[in-house]
């Protein structure tokens, strides 16, 4: 019992672990400033660009989910 | 069983794939919300992808199909 | 020897839906239009775009093979 | 232990990512040697990939936190 | 044996890869046949990925084992 | 005792590989002038590229090492 809790358990932190770094990859290309970079602090664009990034990437995971709901039926 | 949870992965793989494509082409850049032009973008690109991953399985398994069967029975795929 | 059956058969399934994935999102990088999506179907240009991508990629995957043949002699 | 071992490869792949980033970012041309620029731009980024890294982990975990506790306990997070 | 599917899976990768690059290269409108000058960079394009990889892995070996020394015997190689 | 070393070994083995792979994926892109290739050898600026491409990498893997060495104190 205590076995499959801590597998349930941790397979879901693997699998939030990997969403974390897909959606790093993911917003960090498309909020910080393309050329070389010259400050390691994230800018005033760059850090709600990647807050709102990882916002809208579940609202649209959600709208996906939605959608799949309905073509089941 | 295991059979149902290789469905399982394959329809989550699905699904990841989509939302990276369709995320990347539907929000160039994330705002405050979720715009209706960047939903209705996700659903129709939604449906799209889907349709495409349909056209391929078609097309690759036929394809395999035919190799195996020119090269005869228990036939290499090439893959 | 029906576990062993059974094993292989899983194997392959589960490349040929990995290469299934991965022509997926090679040929709809290649395919679909850039810009925002319209339509959900495939449009006139997209649908065989698609199913040529999957024939030209097996034909290239084809011409691989057979080169390596050549080199092993 | 296993636990450990989870947190070790999560930053294995953090510096992995962060590695490939970087490089494409700030060295588009190797040369025969790492210039100052370049080495500047990579500590720069490196620290810009581990601070994106922490507020996505932030607001990625406030997020299926908020779901699960509308969805009531035990709730799925729709990931 | 392990070692000899190790090897088959490295080989199995390099293929894949290849197949990736050159395509993405070579066919970048796929048509209803492969044109002969298609096959002619896929060919090319498949030496040169090969040669590359070859390159890499020399140099890349040749590093850590400068590496290693300077480490002392057993040292780590910083990847 | 031999089991083990032979497990890390071969571990290591594998993680040498992938980084092999991932280098020539990224050198490729980096060092292969774009368009259509004509030539199978790599030409006089592309082999010392992919050398130095290596050489750098590992140079700013190295950068990175010793930057979080700093960070933990």
């Amino acid at each position: 019992q205590e076995l499959q809790t801590f597998v349930v358990n941790e397979s879901q932190r693997a699998r939030i672990q990997a969403s974390i770094h897909s959606l790093t990859d993911t917003c960090f290309r498309k909020c910080i400033s393309p050329g070389a970079i010259k400050k390691g602090a994230l800018d005033r664009n760059e850090e709600p660009c990647m807050r709102n990034c990882v916002e809208r990437f579940m609202d649209a995971n959600f709208v996906v989910l939605k959608e799949l709901e309905k073509l089941r039926g | 069983q295991i059979q149902q949870e290789a469905n399982m992965q394959n329809a989550r793989i699905l699904v990841e794939k989509l939302n990276e494509h369709c995320f990347e082409r539907c929000v160039p850049k994330p705002g405050s919300s979720l715009s209706k032009g960047e939903e209705t973008c996700f659903t129709a690109c939604m449906e799209k992808y889907m349709t495409a991953w349909n056209t391929v399985s078609k097309q690759y398994v036929a394809r395999i199909q035919k190799e195996s069967q020119q090269a005869g029975l228990g036939g290499s795929t090439g893959l």
